[in-house]
């Protein structure tokens, strides 16, 4: 199925990198939330003397606020396109996260976004318009540590 | 930043410039997020209502944070918050305006500090007192900084 | 700590040792302050049934830490997650507090995975999971799949 | 005299006994989200440039930052009611010394009192909770009393 030339022009779009520091106090929070006591995301000391030196982020987390490299203004500037293909709702259909290096506590990551692609197809309901958005997180050494792909589905 | 408030501008009965606040259910649960309180009587509407609130309440300690914003903005960097005290009285409710006020109490110099006292509190939209206190800062001094100069 | 997990401990259709969560309204509190996601559709009932959702649902993004959760335990300190995936099928709605510290009764959530192919490449030791979070009715809300590096005893000699 | 007192033995015993201590690193990020949650933009709690030019030399953190649960405030002592519901009376905090990122504040809290109070929604107990706030060098920035109702 295609897509309006309005949504395909918008494909490779990108964000402004946002940069963030790595926080212990924001890593203890995070495993608070989803109660997990695993002491790699708590204890400095214990973190200090496991293979990871320190302590380190629990996989999908990048410090505090959640930016994900600008992924909520991509979509703001995508959802008048979506709404104008005929498909206004929109949904987060999951996500795909690859882990390259281990994220600690201090690291300044640099996460830039984009619109990687956008797909039509025809579902059970009507058109669905699958949105796919890369982010890519970057720490201070300049090492690539981890890619999330995220699906948005609008219907 | 304001100009700098000092001692000499100052006098019992002065007006401590209004702060107006309406706190949001998102700012209940950025406060909760803050400090760590996570008591469901601030997000929980049926839970506040099982407790006899008719809606979610404002935390006491965010009003306290708020009476605290008002007197940095007011007493600004050279200014020095020594003390900060407050009763929650009565219940806020998001989506209500907020107002901290104050007013200054007494002033006076001791052991070569420029010391203000003052009654703060909160106000609901019928007026009423909901978070009296009060608070101690200490200003610069105009006579002061001449004396130095 | 728990006992490390090696690749020779597994085979296909081997069992993540499962995790129970319970979602609560505290808990999406907790969330929305440790990721600054404040979108109202997680704590404000009357947002929620202006959205068609009935009451606040559970953060798509929280069943996925969950499931981080389910993986960084299994694997253990020695083990790495390569890549986890989901994908936010149904919706889930928190238990409320029954007072400051216990849940009202109501759904337990359990995060599971599978064991779908293991193998060797480049000296590594590949496993790779079917994951998924059921919830009380045993319904898939959240599948997902792992690709995790375990270490080996044969390496290790 | 009250007749039947709710202030049980068990609950003097509790008077002056401190609780364990917390210890909060205070970080960029939770001065961020303070400030944040207080809706206060004063560069102060969050510009560092702004800040160094200032007499503090950087960031500091808004007074709000003590005298909470990540403060520790109340941690550790062994608060008992014959009551349900809970309530905060009020907070009282004497700041002495500036709280800045990279400050570890170990704070103690005790139970100094109790008051019992017949009130709107009946009786009431006050407990009064006192906090010394402390930092990595052993100076007290802070002491906070603050009052938790229950009824």
């Amino acid at each position: 199925m295609a897509i309006t030339d309005e949504l395909k022009a918008l494909i490779g779009t990108t964000t402004e990198p946002v940069i963030m520091e790595v926080e212990r106090g924001a890593i203890r929070r995070y495993a608070d939330a989803i109660d997990d006591p695993n002491p790699l995301f708590r204890d400095v000391e214990h973190a200090q003397s496991s293979r990871y030196g320190e302590m380190i982020c629990p996989p999908g987390f990048f410090g505090w606020p959640v930016k994900s490299g600008g992924v909520m203004e991509l979509l703001a500037s995508l959802a008048p396109a979506l709404a104008r293909a005929g498909c206004p709702r929109i949904l987060d259909g999951g996500v795909d996260f690859e882990f390259y290096l281990p994220i600690r506590a201090g690291d300044i990551l640099t996460s830039s976004g984009k619109i990687a692609d956008i797909r039509a197809r025809e579902g059970r309901t009507g058109t669905m318009i699958f949105t796919t958005l890369e982010t890519t997180f970057i720490n201070q050494n300049g090492d690539l540590v981890a890619k999330s792909r995220a699906t948005i589905i609008s219907l | 930043m304001a100009k700098q408030l000092c001692y000499e501008d100052v006098e019992v009965g002065t007006e401590i410039p209004p702060l107006v606040k309406r706190p949001t259910t998102r700012q209940l649960v950025q406060w909760a997020g803050a400090s760590g309180d996570y008591y469901e009587l601030h997000y929980d509407k049926d839970f506040a209502q099982a407790q006899g609130f008719p809606n979610v309440l404002v935390h006491g300690k965010l009003k306290f944070g708020l009476l605290g914003q008002m007197l940095t903005d007011w007493i600004g960097e050279g200014g020095i918050l020594r003390k900060l005290s407050c009763s929650y009285r009565a219940t806020d409710f998001p989506g209500e305006d907020l107002v901290c006020k104050g007013r200054v109490a007494n002033k006076y110099v001791k052991d070569g500090e420029h010391i203000v006292e003052c009654e703060i509190w909160t106000e609901n939209p019928s007026g009423e007192k909901t978070t009296p206190g009060n608070t101690t800062v200490i200003l610069p001094s105009r006579a002061q900084d001449k004396k130095e100069a | 700590m728990k006992k490390q997990l090696y690749y020779e401990d597994v085979e296909v259709g081997s069992e993540v040792i499962p995790l129970a969560k319970i979602a609560t309204t505290e808990m999406l509190v907790k969330w929305a302050g440790a990721t600054g996601d404040f979108n109202p559709l997680h704590y404000e009932d009357a947002f929620a049934a202006s959205q068609g959702v009935g009451s606040p649902i559970v953060h798509g993004a929280l069943k996925r830490a969950w499931l981080g959760h389910l993986m960084t335990d299994w694997i253990g300190e020695q083990g790495v997650l390569n890549r986890l995936s989901c994908q936010y099928r149904g919706m889930d709605y928190p238990r409320k507090m029954k007072d400051m510290a216990t849940p009202e009764e109501g759904e337990t959530w359990w995060c599971k995975g599978t064991v779908t192919k293991k193998y060797v490449e480049d000296d590594q030791h590949i496993v790779e999971c079917d994951i998924w979070v059921e919830n009380g009715k045993g319904e898939k809300t959240t599948p997902g799949t792992a690709t995790v590096i375990l270490p080996s005893r044969e390496a290790k000699s | 005299m009250q007749q039947a007192s709710i202030i049980t033995d068990e609950m003097k015993e509790q008077l002056g006994v401190e609780g364990t201590p917390t210890i909060l690193e205070v970080e960029k990020g939770h001065i961020r989200m303070m400030a944040e949650a207080l809706d206060d933009p004063n560069p102060l709690w969050q510009d560092e440039e702004y800040a160094k030019k200032t007499r503090y030399g950087g960031i500091i953190a808004p007074p709000a930052l003590l005298c909470n649960a990540r403060a520790g405030t109340g941690r550790g002592v062994q608060m008992k009611s014959p009551f349900l519901r809970a309530l905060a009376g009020g907070d009282e905090l004497e700041y002495y010394l500036p709280v800045r990122p990279g400050d570890v504040i170990t704070s103690v809290s005790k139970i100094t009192e109790y008051n019992e109070r017949e009130g709107r929604r009946g009786k009431m107990l006050f407990t009064i909770i006192e906090t010394t706030y402390k930092n990595q060098r052993g100076e007290v920035v802070a002491t906070s009393r603050s009052a938790s109702i229950s009824y």
